[in-house]
């Protein structure tokens, strides 16, 4: 049988432990007791990362709910929410310069990655406000360059988020008008499986989840660990301590499995997942075959959205349920 | 030992040879000369194997001449003729390694010091010993062409072609090279063809000369018609009055009668 | 039998020859696909031609129902803009500073290094910085594409100029001419056929920086689209686009070609 | 007064000239940066000059507090490894199609449609496909650089492979010579230069795609810093990063010079 | 006119020319032959003002002569003379637009008008008026050259420096040119220096004939010695002997005393 794994991640604040438990070797003492091995890959450019995973290169890859359908549940790869690691909090916004409310935002050219969950949060935003994307401009803008590019003068709006956002918010004359606190939990990050993998190496998933939930509690706030874990995940992803405190009080950390176990029970969660396929299927993220946007069908422990005969997405809390459980 | 039959070479619509009929024995000393343009570097190619006659035959003992080069025939060109990255003693040594079969042209152990005898030697014959460790570059012209001339007969070729071999020398360093290569050639009993642009070279050199002409011209089409051999003179059977009528065809001056001496009267 | 090194295929042979490999990438390439698509229908990576078919007849003869636009000839038209204005105002700083610095010995001396300099800075590093002075419009873009090149053209036209013979600007200078007159009148028509070639080098880093900088703020462009599907791995979009890149790079190269020798027909290669 | 166009400045004078405007640009930038300090001491954009010295040392001469490491140090080591192994591969790869393409009409005839295709194609947009070919470890990384560069060298090994004389391959069958030892033995040697000089034209390129790749798929490397600290703007790391790349590249470049001058004392420009 | 004045020139440690002390008047016809490399060209680059003299004085009209060319001095080389981009007439006419001041070289309206009237008289001097429309190198060598002249002519030069004009043409179409020289000569009365490699050609073209040679050797160091002027002989008051002298230093020949017409035997 296989016994050996790999999974990849990529530099953000609600993903930085991967790379920490990795270097401290959390996640080879979790593979040694289930008797696996699991490389831990870090790929700079987040798309690509999630590319690799799609077209077979890993076994698991972080990624939001939203990118988790569009890019795998879309290409045919059936994915398995394993790790439900946090939602934004407030580490997506809006920032426009100049004006301080939303409103004002009509008639922008507004700069963003497309696509991404800031196109998603930026459409939510305007339904908010009674706008839709007809009365704004959408710029492509790579992530790198964000904030390089906030201080010219031509950009006045701008959708990204943290360390982005809160670099390009640390400048004179910049409002924030909306962000992801306005839309809780519907911007959630994961760790995603394959699903035929997971199902035929139940272990790795054990694995992957436990490593996962010792590292939280390294990190978490009180902990005499916490200092020294936040201070490499800090630097590691190119800043200070205090710069990526900053990054996790707008992000909203599922520290224990209970937590994340009952929000992947909630109601709620399933009709995040209806607003993300339709604005997905708006955007053509669906693939072309896509005639609706129930094409693909999401699993979620408590409801099906869309197809149920073609389920590509699911979120199964049940290895994070054992590790609440303290079974692992 | 070499035969033409009516040979003929085209280049598309342009006949740049037409009806050359000859026949050469071993050991003879052929030289060609002519005008600029009119083939005898074609013919060189043609008796060398990179090109081949339109029509006719072109022979050697009797047998179609190769259509390539092959160790039978050396050759000098007027530039090129050496190889750059190698110095004078790889340049000789070069020519016995690709004698020999293999892959990579290098040579080793034994052999490689039997070649290194046998181009020391042949550096001595050419007079090269004194720079054996020199670059092509750092030679001057004609012992480069000396060096190009070792390397050539190191080959063992039956027929030695030369194209212009001396023509970019100065003329004052000329007459060592004349000496030189009929030394070789008395001493290696080689059948020589050498073109050159100096009737007066041509003429010292060779024991039978050709000129090659057109002897039809058509003012319409001026490529319609080739150039053949219009004199085929066995050097010593020549007049000087003949002489100077080939001489004035290929250099001809202003005042004929009077060609060198006389001090013409500007003013 | 003749040694490989001397037989030479007839021209209809070559071009045979020359078919087959293409074909046979093809071929390749179909293959790996079925067998992808055999294993997972929904494989984006290596879709079918006739899917790449579908994606392109979408993109290029559908109108997009949003804003009623044939993207892709709007995506190549904007990228053509922005490649072709770049080249120009690299070819003409370049030009003008190569013939500078070539001609005047004072003025090679002053900028030669800072040229050398600046042709080794990787421009991409510096994006931030051009964003900054150019702003994120077309400016910058083209700016990009003009930055990344010109060092490059400037240093062969430099060098292009101290080729030309000294003996020509001797002889101008016999007829009376002066500096500018010998620059103008001798040295830049010469320069010009050189000028084409060294632009026609330079169009692949050209397309380079293109893709780069649409990659990087845009809001449509050849580079743009291949970045922005690349979000959800369509390939069948991406492949034509790469393909579409490739032949438009051709046909530019091949149309510089034909230029140079249409309108500088005493330039011969070698010289004379 | 002598025309400007004759005037020639002595070694020393031209020495003054040439320092003058990299002279100029520091002051200049010194003078925006203080500018932009004064409005705003945390401006980002143009740090001064002590700020990214501290930087810099903070990278290149403080152990990094987790690993030990210095990171400056381990950035340029990974990044020059990757950039001389694709630039060998390159190189080989070039130089053996160039060779077997420039002198054997008939790989020429069959490889060089295909070549000439392979050469248009933007390597930036085909990443996707190379990371999933060659996995997204080291090789990757070296794989980009290397199909990047490869079809520039195998053409200009092409090119060249032609424009040695014709004269010297007949030369050496008149010796003898088979096919294999007119190109070991005649060829070969007389493009090893060339193949510097071809190589040194492709660095600037081979950079590019190195950045381009760490971007992409890296742990460190200096293209992986950049484009870390990029997020945050930290000009103060990145403008150092970029002076110490284009000083490496300009190292290489001279590197390279010297050793085609050591290794080929045969070699004089313009052949004889 | 122009006066030398114990001319030496060094490059470095290298003397090429020394002791160089002439005098030469206006519309003299000089030639300068002598072994390659002897500073023949060096010595027309100080005429031309482009090289300085390391020591002593070269005088035009008692003046030190400009040390950048201008149109007082026109000069012919054996290549590159002519604007590869410009057709024959545009060559011509550059000419005249250069003589003009301004800023781009290029002509306009009567200007233009009245220099193509002089472009195509000159033209048909040098007999190229059927192919005006051409470009160099759709011209044959020798129209080439012509074209040079033409165009040197056109600048109205005191002085015509000639460095080899016609050392790259096939010797069969040389008589035209010297022709053409000697008649533009009287034509425009102008004083020439022409270097050439054939002494017979200088011999026939000038009144004045000098010949380069080094006097003086140390065979430990080559290049501690420079040429200086050996012969300076007007012509019409040479010798036979002398000319032989003189051919048989700049060719030797190996047999010298019967150097074209007898056939050495060879075998
Ligand atoms: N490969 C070729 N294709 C077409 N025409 C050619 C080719 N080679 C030679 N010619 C033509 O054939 C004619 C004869 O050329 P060739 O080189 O034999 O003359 P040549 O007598 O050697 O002249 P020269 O004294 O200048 O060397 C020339 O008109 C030339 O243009
Ligand atoms: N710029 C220079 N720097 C150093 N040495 C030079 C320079 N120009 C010429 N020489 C040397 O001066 C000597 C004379 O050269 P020059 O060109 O005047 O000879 P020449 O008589 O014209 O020869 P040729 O008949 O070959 O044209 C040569 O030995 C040459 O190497
Ligand atoms: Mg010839
Ligand atoms: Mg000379």
């Amino acid at each position: 049988a296989r016994d050996h794994f790999k999974i990849c991640w990529s530099i953000y604040v609600g993903w930085m432990p991967w790379g920490y438990a990795a270097d401290e070797g959390i996640v080879s003492k979790w593979a040694d007791k289930y008797g696996i091995t699991i490389d831990v890959v870090q790929i700079n450019d987040y798309i690509e990362s999630i590319n690799q995973y799609t077209v077979g290169e890993f076994d698991a890859c972080t990624m939001t709910n939203m990118d988790a359908l569009t890019i795998p549940a879309a290409g045919g790869v059936d994915s398995t929410a394993l790790i439900i690691g946090d939602f934004s909090n407030g580490n997506d916004g809006i920032v426009l310069k100049g004006v301080d409310s939303l409103e004002g935002i009509k008639g922008q050219s507004v700069n963003l990655v497309e696509l991404s969950v800031s196109h998603y949060m930026l459409a939510r935003g305007l339904e908010t406000v009674g706008l839709t994307e007809r009365d704004i401009r959408v710029v492509n803008t790579s992530d790198a360059d964000m904030v390089a590019i906030s201080t010219t003068p031509s950009v006045t709006a701008i959708a990204t988020w943290n360390p982005l956002l809160n670099e390009i918010l640390s400048q004179d004359s910049m409002n924030l008008v909306f962000d992801s606190s306005k839309i809780p939990g519907e911007i959630i990050d994961l760790l995603v499986v394959n699903t035929d993998t997971l199902n035929q190496h139940p272990e790795l998933g054990k694995a992957l989840v436990g490593a996962w939930y010792e590292t939280l509690a390294m990190m978490q706030e009180g902990a005499e660990t916490a200092t020294t874990a936040r201070t490499a995940m800090a630097e590691a992803s190119g800043t200070d301590l205090a710069g990526y405190e900053a990054q996790l009080a707008s992000t909203l950390m599922f520290y224990s499995p209970q937590e994340a176990v009952e929000f992947a029970l909630s109601e709620t969660l399933p009709n995040t997942m209806q607003k993300v396929a339709e604005f997905s299927f708006a955007h053509g993220l669906l693939g072309d075959g896509a005639p609706d946007a129930g094409y693909i069908g999401i699993q979620t422990p408590s409801a099906i959205v869309g197809n149920p005969d073609y389920v590509q997405l699911r979120f199964d809390p049940s290895v994070m349920q054992l590790a609440a459980d303290n079974e692992l | 030992m070499i035969t033409a039959k009516n040979i003929w070479k085209r280049y598309n619509d342009q006949v740049v040879l037409e009806r050359i009929n000859i026949s050469v024995n071993e050991g003879e000393f052929v030289t060609l000369v002519g005008a600029s343009g009119c083939g005898k570097s074609t013919f060189l190619k043609m008796l060398l194997g990179i090109e081949s006659p339109s029509t006719g035959d072109l022979l050697l003992d009797n047998q179609p001449i190769r259509t390539e080069p092959d160790s039978d025939r050396g050759i000098v060109f007027q530039h090129y003729s050496v190889f750059p990255h190698m110095t004078v003693l790889e340049n000789v040594m070069a020519a016995r390694a690709f004698a020999r079969k293999g892959f990579s042209g290098y040579l080793f152990g034994q052999a490689k010091r039997d070649a290194r005898t046998a181009a020391l030697e042949i550096l001595e014959q050419v007079g090269l010993s004194h720079a054996i460790t020199r670059y092509p570059h750092e030679l001057s012209g004609g012992m480069r062409q000396r060096l190009a001339i070792a390397q050539a007969l190191l080959g063992k070729p039956r027929i030695l072609l030369l194209d212009e071999p001396f023509g970019a020398l100065d003329p004052g360093i000329r007459a060592d090279m004349h000496q030189l290569v009929l030394d070789l050639w008395r001493t290696y009993k080689l059948t020589v063809f050498m073109v050159t642009h100096d009737l007066k070279e041509g003429f010292y050199l060779g024991t039978r000369l050709w000129v090659f002409d057109k002897v039809r011209h058509d003012p319409q089409a001026p490529s319609a018609y080739g150039a053949t051999i219009t004199y085929d003179l066995p050097i010593g059977k020549i007049d000087t009055s003949l002489y100077e009528q080939i001489d004035n065809q290929l250099r001809p001056v202003i005042i004929p009668d009077e060609p060198s001496m006389e001090t013409p009267t500007h003013d | 039998m003749k040694r490989i090194l001397n037989i030479k295929p007839s021209r209809f042979s070559a071009l045979c020859l020359g078919l087959l490999p293409l074909l046979i990438c093809v071929v390749i390439y179909m293959i790996a696909s079925d067998l992808r698509l055999e294993a997972n229908p929904n494989d984006k990576l290596l879709p079918s031609f006739s899917q790449m078919g579908e994606a392109w007849s979408r993109m290029a003869l559908t109108p997009n129902v949003r804003t009623g636009e044939y993207i892709f000839w709007v995506d190549t038209w904007s990228s053509l803009q922005r490649l072709l204005l770049g080249m120009l105002i690299a070819a003409s700083v370049g030009l003008l500073i190569g013939l500078l610095t070539g001609a005047l010995p004072l003025m090679g001396a002053t900028f030669s290094p800072l040229i050398t300099v600046l042709s080794l800075i990787p421009p991409l590093a510096l994006l931030p910085i051009l964003f900054i002075v150019f702003g994120l419009g077309e400016l910058s873009k083209v700016a990009l594409i003009a930055i990344g090149i010109t060092p490059f053209i400037a240093r062969d036209i430099q060098r292009r100029t101290q080729e030309i013979p000294i003996e020509q600007l001797i002889k101008a200078q016999t007829l009376g001419a002066n500096t500018a007159q010998v620059l103008i009148r001798v040295l830049l028509p010469q320069l010009m056929p050189k000028l084409l070639d060294a632009v026609r080098l330079s169009l692949g880093a050209g397309w380079l920086f293109l893709i780069a900088a649409e990659a990087i703020a845009s809001t449509d462009g050849l580079g743009y689209r291949i970045f922005l599907v690349r979000r959800y791995m369509s390939m069948d979009v991406i492949l034509p686009y790469v393909a579409w890149i490739t032949c438009l790079a051709f046909i530019l190269d091949q149309v510089l070609a034909l230029l140079s020798r249409k309108l500088f027909p005493w330039h011969v290669k070698g010289g004379h």
